[in-house]
């Protein structure tokens, strides 16, 4: 089962939950437990969330794979000007 | 799936040299063409009513005596458009509303700040179009209004939407708020933290908004046809993210909208949203006519995103000896008439240039009756920069620490976990702190009234999606066509210098430009410094296709094997130790057989490009003080910033420059002033004041290269970092020249010279 | 829509003409650099535009009885380039060239400065200071007055409908004299004055000051000259105290508003920093000639 | 409604336009003439996108009546280069790095052209007041300094 962590600003939105471990095997496989596990995620599932997976940082990636093994994060999606 | 292309060093023929950029003859000649430069046949003129309030209910807009206007095509209000349900838009990957987006290009059930569009009429000359703006009659509830941002979260304020409950607040308020959303960046335990400490330091800032200032107004030009395909020409850094906004709030077909970026001329990050492009549109599909719109500078202050403006406080407690055991901040964010400020930048960019065990950061994000905001280089991260680097500064005084070997102390550096999310990578924080203090400048003498700053910035860069193509033309030119729109910094130079680098052929046979949306598929804004980084990756993805194929195309021809045939210097080569010699071919010889051996060798890449390497930079600047009369010179600027690589030194001195003219300019003399009324009173640039060629030194500049691990040659983004210090090192600086410790922005001659009456009679805030 | 006319009358006598005949409706086009903004932005609506540098008279620099009449249609950049004119009152020039750009400077004249009627028009405390007098024509003839009797508050002059500012007349140096005009603007270049100080003085032979006049521009609804801060000048050798008086004197008659260019507090302060800077540039002056 | 019709010289070419009384010699070059090299940036004069020469003087076009124009000799960005030879200042704003987004440049070179003219050997402070009533906001104006004295050396021969 993979590592997941959430970043303290979408504790609002897990009821206070940042560390759980799930069996996924993509960003999008964890994105769709997450939105079921936890509704208030959703729009930012959809739109404002970067993930970390052993350290390298993704942005909009649903494809990229998750390993048994990884430790995952997620946090807020950086944009700029 | 997602791309990282991973960094080879190797020797290099063109990357890192000054070639002329690809638009230089055109921009010196004035040749090229930027947005108000297009004309279509029988173009109308569309110009727009505005709001002169700062809050009102829109009770009626009556638009037929200027219908009746002799020359008036078109005139569109609110009814010509479709209201929107709240819905974060997914196309474009900005966080933006589109139910926001919608009120904003064309004012609803209320005008949220002086300024914001109410009509638009389409007219066959500009005279016609500004006197049928006059006969628009509209009738308005004033509305209280609120300006500042700590006025506006209060409980009492006037509420700008009635819909709109504080996000992020458990359990959830039952009441509305401007203040549109809370957000908690924490980590360890921030208690237990400043117990650790000795000295502890806590202030409050304040900054005004300031706008981005790029000289070219937004124009557009648009042209419906009878069978719904449009045509929009815009000055945009993102012409995709343009498309997909505009046939979202006109409900049109994607396909259908052709959209070509223009010359921009300027826009540090001004120009991602839309503004006059879906009226320019909807006045076209009306009077079926192309439509041109352009901005005056007024409009462009009184109705474009400037950013926040903002009240941040700073706690920093530290050892005796100099280590910073806690750190906490308050973040109050303008966003302006809508929801959406960048606060949520802000956040994560407040103390991620050192290791803190204990942090915790607060940001909010505060509608006001103001123009909403919009992204200015390195959104929001110059203004609790500002903060944070000038407790760093005091600490270390207090100290007797040099600071910058305060910083030194406690640099962030490769493994170093952030409070935001993820450990940072290599990056050359600490090279840039090091080559400050052994710079020439951080030692040289000063005089009297005059005083040295430092202060420091982070700034994360970032990938995203991106696609390129490139064609081997019949003589074995290059034409590379990119999606990343060049927002001026030249990177159509960079990506040529890669592609003619992995080609192994000279610069001026690679010719970049920017393809329309109908010629590439969807990118990203150039935004987040990412358009050399990702632009980049993508450019030389798509080279080593076509040199994939070439090699390919060359095994057929020799009838070799494809492992045998290598690619250096712009020639098929028999690979050392293959099995079969063979004639070498070159590029040009190639391409003249490519039609009769199978047709033309093109590469092409798609990506979603991550891996951007965050930018450090330190910055060391000298002032003089006027004590009569307030005025702050700069007398001397260096800037160090590790830039990964510098693909062309050049055009990185241009943006390290530019960046922190426009922080200097941030620091001393821009700011908004408005009226009890809520209207903006200094809408041009006679009184806001972006820096003028005798306000400012030459700036020197220390390129460090790092390189990204994640990029073929190294880049990071470069654009950005270089706003971030610039107040915070200006107000270090004046406190050592002056003894005065600034925290509100700017530090114009007035501030300076109440600040310096206060400290002479003794009434100075600690 | 009513149609905008534009004339260019080749002699005050047409344009007085035509001035007569647009009941109020017309407005003088010299250097163009506050009335083609103030149009384009819609704040005023002629329907007559009066170009007047066709007129010799509104053109033409003249040195007379030792005193310079120029034309108040004159560009700003031909009078810094006339030497000679340069030359005798360098105050006078200080204040003008800080109207604007260089490219602002090639259009914008004295005689729109002055009926613009800004009261951080630049050019107009150095003039009054310098004792500078208008000539003005109108239906009823002609008039002569000193330049501080025609703005009368922001965008108000006291000259009568039909009147046209003709030229403007320096008078005659004594030995021993200098001018100076200096302002504070927040950048280098570019702003409107937050506050502007023109100082003319004259010495007599033993280096004592005899006469002065001491204007300030920006402090007041118009140019406000200021005897106390001239008086505290005269019979000194402009010394550290004559100047430390010259400095209380000017801050103490300022009356200015807080705005976007500065705040009250700020232009009181600084009026008197700017008003002995400029003493002390015109004492210079004085010295050399 | 009746419009002006305006004979003037542009980069020495005879030229005839029809205009109203309140269009400004920029609007008559960029949407008569159809010369948008030349750049509006405010309208107001602070900013110098708009820099032309008239009978040799640097002005802003925004700030000068189509109609006033009448007779004059007006010279624009597209004038500079001699046929296929760009101007020193052309060249040494290229080979600076002297622009980025191009919307002032026009501009600038048009003044720094203006400057030299009046002052072949100008020092980085007098460069940096002479182009002050230009804006740009992408160069920090750093290497627009460089090149316009790096011009002047190769005008004076020097």
């Amino acid at each position: 089962m993979a590592r997941i962590s959430l970043s303290n600003e979408l504790k609002p939105y897990t009821g206070g939950a940042t560390r759980l471990a799930l069996d996924v095997a993509s960003v999008r496989q964890l994105f769709e437990v997450l939105g079921e596990q936890y509704p208030d995620l959703c729009p930012y599932l959809e739109t404002g969330i970067a993930v970390a997976i052993d350290g390298e940082i993704y942005q909009d990636a649903l494809l990229q794979p998750i390993r048994g093994d990884s430790d995952v994060l997620l946090f807020t999606k950086i944009a700029g000007g | 799936m997602s791309t990282m292309v991973k960094y080879e060093e190797k020797p290099l023929k063109v990357v890192g040299t000054r070639p002329i950029r690809p638009d230089g003859v055109d921009k010196v000649t004035g040749r090229a063409r930027f947005a108000a430069d297009y004309s279509l046949p029988g173009q109308l003129i569309g110009k727009v009513l505005r709001s002169p309030h700062a809050h009102a209910r829109l009770k009626s807009i009556d638009t037929s005596a200027a219908l009746a206007l002799p020359g008036v095509k078109a005139v569109v209000t609110r009814d010509d458009f479709a209201d929107m349900a709240s819905e974060f838009a997914a196309s474009g990957e900005l966080t933006i509303n589109f139910r926001d987006v919608t009120r904003n290009m064309m004012a609803r059930e209320k005008v949220f700040y002086d300024g914001h569009p109410v009509a638009a009429v389409a007219a066959t000359s500009e005279s016609i179009a500004r006197a049928a703006l006059k006969l628009i009659k509209v009738e308005y509830e004033v509305l209280p209004h609120v300006i500042d941002v700590v006025e506006a979260m209060k409980a009492d304020a006037p509420i700008l939407h009635e819909q709109q409950f504080t996000d992020g607040v458990t359990p959830k308020p039952d009441k509305p708020s401007n203040i549109a959303k809370r957000m908690v960046f924490a980590r360890g335990d921030l208690e237990a933290g400043f117990k650790q400490a000795d000295l502890i330091i806590e202030h409050e800032f304040n900054t005004k908004p300031v706008h981005q200032g790029y000289i070219e107004p937004q124009a557009c030009l648009a042209s419906y046809s009878e069978d719904g395909q449009v045509e929009l020409w815009t000055g945009t850094q993102g012409h995709f993210v343009f498309r997909a906004q505009c046939a979202k709030v006109l409900q049109m077909d994607t396909g259908k909208l052709r959209v070509t970026p223009t010359e921009l001329g300027g826009g540090f990050g001004g120009k991602n949203n839309i503004y006059g492009e879906p009226l320019a549109i909807a006045l076209s599909r009306k009077s079926q006519r192309p439509v041109k719109m352009v901005m005056t500078r007024e409009e462009v202050f009184r109705a474009t995103g400037p950013t926040s403006g903002a009240n941040v406080k700073v706690k920093i407690g530290c050892t005796k000896d100099g280590r910073i055991v806690a750190a906490e901040a308050e973040l109050n964010f303008q966003a302006g008439a809508f929801a959406g400020s960048s606060v949520g930048m802000a956040c994560p960019c407040t103390f991620t240039r050192y290791d803190i065990d204990n942090v915790r950061v607060v940001g909010h994000d505060v509608t006001v009756n103001r123009p909403k905001v919009a992204a200015y280089r390195a959104p929001g991260a110059p203004i609790i920069v500002f903060g944070v680097e000038s407790v760093i500064d005091e600490l270390a005084k207090a100290l007797a620490i040099d600071p910058i070997e305060f910083r030194l102390k406690n640099a962030a550096k490769e493994g170093t976990q952030t409070y935001y999310g993820p450990k940072l990578g290599p990056i050359g924080y600490i090279e840039t702190l090091t080559k400050a203090k052994a710079h020439p400048h951080y030692r040289a003498p000063l005089g009297p009234n005059q005083g040295r700053g430092v202060a420091t910035g982070f700034w994360f860069n970032i990938g995203m999606e991106t696609s390129s193509r490139l064609n081997v033309n019949e003589d074995g030119t290059v034409t590379l066509i990119m999606g990343t729109v060049d927002v001026a910094g030249g990177s159509r130079a960079s990506m040529a210098m890669m592609v003619a680098e992995e080609f192994g052929i000279a610069y001026d046979r690679v010719r970049p430009v920017i393809g329309d949306t109908n010629a590439l598929g969807f990118n990203f804004i150039t935004a987040g410094s990412r358009g050399t980084f990702a632009g980049g990756m993508a450019a030389v993805l798509s080279a080593r296709e076509a040199i994939g194929k070439l090699r390919q195309r060359v095994a057929q021809i020799r009838e070799v094997a494809l492992e045998d045939v290598l690619w250096k210097d712009g020639v098929a080569q028999p690979a050392p130790g293959g099995a079969k010699q063979f004639a070498p071919m070159t590029l040009a010889e190639i391409a003249r057989m490519a039609g009769k051996t199978g047709g033309s060798i093109s590469g092409q890449s798609e990506i979603n490009a991550q891996g951007a390497g965050p930018g450090f930079c330190t910055h060391i600047v000298d002032v003089e003080v006027d004590k009569q009369t307030g005025a702050v010179k700069i007398l001397r600027y260096t800037i160090v910033q590790d830039v990964g690589k510098a693909i062309h030194p050049a055009y990185v001195e241009g943006q390290m420059q530019g960046a922190a003219v426009q922080g200097i300019g941030w620091s001393l003399n821009e700011e908004y002033f408005y009226g009890a009324d809520g209207v903006l009173q200094n809408p041009g640039f006679l009184d806001y004041r972006v820096p003028v060629a005798s306000d400012v030194p030459f700036i020197d500049t220390v390129i460090v290269e790092v390189p990204n691990p994640n990029h073929p040659y190294g880049v990071r983004g470069c654009g950005e970092v270089s706003i971030i210090p610039p107040i915070a090192a200006i107000s270090n600086a004046i406190n050592n020249a002056v003894g005065i410790r600034l925290r509100n922005q700017p530090m114009s001659p007035p501030a300076v010279l109440k600040a310096l009456g206060e400290a002479a009679s003794g009434k100075t805030k600690s | 829509m009513n149609e905008l006319r534009y004339e260019a009358p080749k002699t005050l006598k047409a344009a007085l003409a035509l001035l007569a005949g647009a009941n109020g409706s017309a407005r003088m086009l010299a250097g163009g650099t506050d009335l083609v903004i103030q149009m384009r932005s819609g704040r005023i609506e002629p329907e007559l535009l009066l170009d007047l540098k066709s007129i010799p008279e509104m053109m033409t620099i003249v040195s007379k009885n030792g005193g310079y009449r120029f034309g108040a249609a004159v560009s700003c950049m031909d009078l810094i380039e006339h030497e000679a004119f340069a030359k005798a009152w360098p105050g006078v020039i200080d204040g003008i060239k800080l109207i604007g750009s260089i490219q602002v400077k090639a259009r914008a004249s004295v005689g729109g400065n002055l009926c613009n009627a800004s009261p951080a028009a630049d050019s107009v405390p150095a003039l009054i200071a310098a004792g500078a007098r208008v000539s003005i024509l109108g239906p009823n003839g002609k008039r002569e007055v000193p330049v501080e009797e025609i703005p009368i508050g922001p965008g108000k002059t006291s000259l009568a409908p039909g009147e046209i500012v003709v030229s403007i007349l320096l008078p005659k140096r004594p030995a021993h004299s200098g001018d100076a005009y200096l302002r504070f603007t927040p950048r280098t270049e570019m702003d409107i004055a937050v506050v502007g100080a023109g100082v003319n003085l004259t010495l007599d032979g033993r280096g004592k000051c005899r006469q002065a006049r001491v204007c300030l521009g920006a402090v007041a609804d118009r140019a406000l000259l200021v005897p106390e801060a001239a008086a505290a000048l005269i019979g000194t050798k402009v010394d550290a105290a004559a100047l430390e008086r010259l400095a209380a004197a000017a801050s103490a008659a300022c009356r200015p508003i807080d705005d976007k260019r500065g705040t009250r507090e700020f232009r009181i302060k600084v009026a008197g920093v700017m008003a002995r800077r400029a003493a002390e540039l015109a004492l210079t002056r004085a010295r050399g000639n | 409604m009746a419009k002006h019709r305006v004979s003037a010289t542009v980069n020495g070419d005879a030229v005839e336009f029809l205009c109203e009384t309140q269009q400004t010699l920029l609007d008559v070059l960029r949407d008569e003439l159809h010369l948008t090299g030349t750049k509006e940036g405010c309208g107001t004069g602070d900013c110098g996108a708009c820099s032309v020469t008239v009978e040799g003087r640097l002005m802003c076009s925004c700030l000068m009546l189509g109609v006033e124009a009448a007779g004059k000799s007006i010279q624009t960005i597209e004038g500079m280069a001699q046929g296929e030879a760009l101007h020193p200042l052309q060249r040494k704003f290229l080979e600076h790095a002297a622009l980025q987004c191009g919307v002032c440049t026009p501009g600038f070179l048009i003044a720094a052209r203006s400057l030299l003219e009046r002052n072949p050997d100008p020092s980085e402070e007098e460069v940096r007041y002479g182009l002050a009533g230009n804006l740009c906001r992408c160069t920090g104006y750093h290497k627009i300094v460089e090149a316009v004295l790096d011009a002047a050396r190769e005008m004076r021969g020097a």
